[in-house]
């Protein structure tokens, strides 16, 4: 009766899972009060620096605003394509994260920012992750996502590799870093104060490495793959037609 | 594409009804205190609370169930899973127990109740939130936040993109189109290829229109100074006497014993 | 018989806009069809069922007897090609050669085939050197004729194009209706065209349909459409130039012209004729005063 | 007087295009010019120059007998204002009211002012109600107008508007052309119009212009630069329809036509006129065969 009943749990998971991947982001009323304060106290500086930095560029180069404005909705829409990707519950659709693509093209601090906005109206229009969790959602997609993915990048291109190799490992990598800054946000919910530091550590340590497993075993592992080559592909694609654009946001340099 | 289409639209909040008429800053004061209390909240009274009177606000308005259902999948789905975390981590009481792939499974009964009021919360919150979002248009965010002196640069990107992002969407819808009827999604790796050069397509898109945005903003006198000008009107006696509702809402219901 | 027809359709945006209402309208093969309509009438949208990019809400599109949605989407759209608006939507390749090539590469035909596709196309929109260019090296007009190339080297039966010629000079105007002219009566290619200029429509078109918040309300030969300008200012529309003036002529100055000539040939010899007959006319007893 | 003025213009893009080779153009106060010339002619790249957008490699833009280069840009912006041909490059605020409101804030204006100017725009486009849309909720030709009301809240003397009509259905193009016909002739407004319509000419501009590879090869009255149909050709012109018609009445039927009629009103009188004379005529002999 057991086995039936949890046999059925089991399958409904499965069937459920991609669908919450899918989400990506950490519901509104998830985070108890604490983790709010946590995570906003974590990301604020972050924003904090975006913000100044935009500001000052703003100064230096006056399009700069519509510029960021205009990425910013491109990345945007970008995160929303429907990329076929083949998981544990057969051929599905998922969304590429978008931020390794706003860290490469205008650096992490400024992709912070423009995560942000971008979860402030997705959480509203789409009523994907909340209001509350904005911050936890910063960390995982703004911060982790822009700062793995503007280094990796930057470290591929160090390393003389093609651009499309360079757009490949900043999109993978970017994409892992946001599924894994989820999936601790939601592993430290199970981190009890009333245990000893190192007992409740362990135990989140486990949600979360369950949650991440799980999360890259239904679509998003073949996910990272494909963000990665359509990053590749995207940035090839505008050196091949417009490389100034590239020159001018210094993502490569001219020749 | 299918989810922009179906969910980022903003013209419930175009529409004039009295929840949109409700002056911006009541509404955001409200949802605000709402969205706090439901984290802080040790039950699953007032988040359910919260859930039913925002339902029965957006019916007011004609919000259709089917629209609401759409919205509220994803939160769902994601309010069971954190059900189910809380069921295998927290806890002592085993009601449920095995094995998968070899690994140990054990849902419990504290943990399931926990996940039980979590999901409630998040039926709560996002129901609040999407009053919210059905009710006023980013504009009036835009405007409220500057109100309450949030950096201007934040605000004026958040407009940015709000401005832009219907139309480039449509745009993208285009361009996908038109690779589509030229078979450029026919296999997987064509399929990458084809969103590859879309995504190329839309970054190039996007930064000569700033290009062009800022051409027009030039020729109109812009040297660095403000994008956004029109102010909210002040706030009226009937805006107070909203929000000195609030208070007594409150006090009422911790008189009830609703917080503790 | 009819090569493409809708019937019933309607359709709704996600947004609640109903931008079709129930559109019949049915396109012979061979032939060439204008649908007129104000901004906002539905064209694009109904023109996007025609290959099924969008799907009815309601009714269906009959392709070859047969509904559109029996039919394999790669074989819709080997067989019904369509040219957006905006050039720019559409060129995907960095190259015209490349362009042009993208469709027959994805119907996996063998290289030369592509190759012999991709000149006979290029070719036909007469920019046969510009074949090693870059896209965006290229003008407005000429991006225009490679997106209707790369439909072209698809082979479709069917050509849609929505509005070919808005930002076009005069010239490139001329020159891509003629490229459309010569494909509809060489080639035998049915051709469907959205447009706002009016003044094309008679001298090109077979038919004209015209669409007002989301159906087709009238439908018939130039000669039959243009007849009556109330109606068509109602319809946010106007007559041709040249039959406004001949309209005035007609009702203002009582000259006996009928039916209205719509195209400057016609007009042409309809005003010789009158002349011509003035002679008879005058001289049993005009009352045009001196 | 002229109000502004250029004088051997030239203009290269950073690109090495040459856009401009010594462009020279007078505009009168109050008059209303039309430029008309083929894609690539240069019409926007000469427009940009008007109100500083651009500068120019030689030459200069002489704006109330001044050079260009002695305003501040923010008074130059404020004498010369400038409509794009595309309505979403130009409105980038997310509301009509904000969008509206843009251009007087730069002029540092108070905030009553600001918005009473607002108002007074709006109404002059009839958008008034409009107000408090969402931008991106506007169709076409509405945001047309809203990109109109922008510039005028900055209370411009020249106004230039870089193809205005295109895209619009005959009713919106019939709209906007009123709305600058307006302006024109009741605010005193000078209209500079770049278009590719030149149907549009004859009606509305006092005069006009015809750009080819970066230079005015022609300016004059409608009248006097739609003449010649050959010459207009090989420029990727044509005359208007109308004017097309009666040059084949003239050079074909041997109609005697002259001066050739632009306009429907023109045309209408010069035939109810030659046909009434055909009774003089026609009595001393004609020539025309039955
Ligand atoms: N993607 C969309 N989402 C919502 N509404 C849309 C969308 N596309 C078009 N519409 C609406 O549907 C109606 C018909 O639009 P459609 O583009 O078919 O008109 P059209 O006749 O092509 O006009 P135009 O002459 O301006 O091109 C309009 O009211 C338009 O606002
Ligand atoms: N930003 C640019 N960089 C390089 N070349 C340009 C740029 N803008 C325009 N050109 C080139 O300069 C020339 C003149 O362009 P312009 O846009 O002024 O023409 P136009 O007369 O406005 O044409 P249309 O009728 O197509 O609008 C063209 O050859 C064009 O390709
Ligand atoms: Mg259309
Ligand atoms: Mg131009």
């Amino acid at each position: 009766m057991k086995k039936i009943l949890l046999g059925i749990s089991i399958v409904i998971a499965l069937l459920l899972l991609p669908h919450v991947a899918y989400a990506m982001h950490i519901t509104e009323g998830i985070l108890p009060p604490k983790w709010v304060i946590f995570w906003f106290v974590l990301v604020i500086p972050f924003v904090v620096i975006g913000t100044f930095r935009l500001k000052k560029k703003k100064k230096v180069v006056p399009g700069f605003l519509p510029l960021v404005g205009l990425v910013g909705a491109a990345v945007f829409v970008f995160s929303c394509f429907p990329i076929p990707v083949i998981g544990l519950n057969g051929m599905a659709t998922a969304h590429p994260a978008g931020t390794g693509m706003s860290a490469v093209l205008l650096g992490p601090f400024v992709s912070v920012v423009i995560a942000g906005i971008a979860l402030f109206i997705q959480a509203l229009f789409l009523a994907h992750g909340g209001l509350t969790t904005l911050g936890v959602n910063i960390f995982s997609m703004g911060v982790l996502g822009s700062f793995s993915g503007y280094f990796a990048f930057r470290l591929a291109q160090r390393m003389g590799l093609k651009l499309f190799w360079c757009g490949f490992i900043a999109g993978v990598v970017s994409d892992l870093c946001t599924y894994m800054g989820t999936s601790i946000g939601l592993g430290l919910l199970v981190f009890e104060g009333d245990e000893s530091f190192s007992v409740a550590m362990m135990h989140s340590a486990k949600a979360m490495l369950e949650i991440f497993v799980v999360f890259m075993a239904t679509s998003q592992g073949p996910l990272c793959i494909a963000e990665g080559i359509v990053v590749g592909f995207a940035l090839s694609y505008v050196y091949k037609v417009r490389p100034s654009i590239l020159y001018n946001l210094r993502v490569i340099k001219e020749q | 594409m299918e989810i922009l289409k179906h969910v980022v639209m903003d013209h419930f909040a175009q529409r004039r009804n009295w929840l949109t008429n409700i002056e911006v800053r009541v509404k955001l004061f409200y949802i605000g205190i709402g969205l706090v209390l439901n984290i802080l909240s040790n039950d699953i009274t007032l988040p359910l609370l919260f859930f039913v009177t925002s339902l029965i606000l957006l019916m007011t308005i004609k919000v259709s169930f089917l629209t609401l259902g759409l919205r509220m999948m994803m939160p769902f789905l994601f309010g069971i899973f954190i059900m189910i975390i809380m069921g295998l981590h927290k806890g002592e009481t085993v009601v449920l127990s095995g094995t998968l792939f070899g690994y140990e499974l054990a849902f419990k009964k504290e943990g399931l109740q926990i996940g039980l009021l979590l999901f409630t919360k998040v039926a709560g919150g996002v129901m609040l939130m999407l009053l919210l979002s059905f009710t006023t248009t980013i504009t009036k965010i835009c405007m409220a936040a500057r109100w309450m002196k949030m950096p201007e640069t934040l605000i004026e990107v958040l407009s940015f993109v709000y401005r832009y992002l219907f139309l480039l969407i449509e745009e993208t819808e285009t361009m996908m189109s038109s690779q589509r009827s030229r078979l450029g999604y026919v296999t997987w790796f064509k399929t990458i290829k084809s969103f590859g050069s879309l995504g190329g397509m839309l970054i190039i898109r996007s930064i000569t229109r700033a290009e062009s945005a800022h051409v027009a903003m030039v020729s109109r006198g812009y040297d660095g100074g403000r994008v956004l000008t029109v102010q909210l009107n002040p706030l009226v006696r009937s805006d107070y006497a909203l929000f000195l509702s609030c208070g007594v809402l409150l006090t009422f219901l911790s008189y009830l014993g609703f917080f503790w | 018989m009819f090569k493409i027809k809708a019937e019933e359709l309607t359709h709704k945006y996600p947004d609640g806009t109903q931008a079709l209402n129930g559109a019949n309208i049915d396109v012979r093969g061979g032939e060439f069809l204008a649908i007129l309509g104000a901004n906002g009438s539905g064209k694009t949208t109904l023109l996007k069922h025609f290959n099924g990019l969008l799907k009815p809400v309601s009714g269906s599109v009959i392709l070859d007897n047969k509904t559109l949605s029996v039919f394999k989407p790669s074989d819709v759209f080997r067989k019904v090609g369509m040219v957006f608006q905006d050039p720019n939507d559409q060129l995907i390749a960095p190259t015209v050669e490349e362009d042009v090539a993208f469709g027959p590469t994805n119907l996996g035909l063998s290289y030369d085939e592509i190759m012999s596709r991709v000149n006979t196309a290029l070719e036909l929109v007469k920019m046969k050197e510009f074949a090693k260019k870059a896209i965006h090296a290229l003008s407005y007009g000429q991006s225009k004729r490679i997106c209707i190339a790369g439909i072209l080297a698809m082979e479709p039966e069917v050509l849609i194009l929505d509005e070919p010629t808005s930002g076009l000079d005069p010239d490139g105007v001329k020159t891509v209706m003629k490229i459309l002219n010569d494909l509809n009566k060489k080639q035998g290619i049915t051709i469907i065209l959205a447009t706002n200029s009016v003044d094309l429509v008679p001298v090109h078109a077979d038919r004209v349909a015209i669409m007002d918040k989301g159906i087709v309300v009238q439908e018939g030969t130039p000669e039959s459409i243009f007849t009556d300008s109330e109606k068509l200012n109602s319809l946010k529309l106007e007559l041709p130039q040249i039959a406004q003036l001949m309209e005035l002529l007609r009702d203002k100055e009582k000259l006996p012209i009928n039916p209205l000539p719509l195209t400057i040939g016609q007009a042409r010899q309809e005003l010789a004729h009158l002349f011509s007959r003035e002679d008879n006319v005058l001289h049993t007893g005009s009352t045009l005063p001196a």
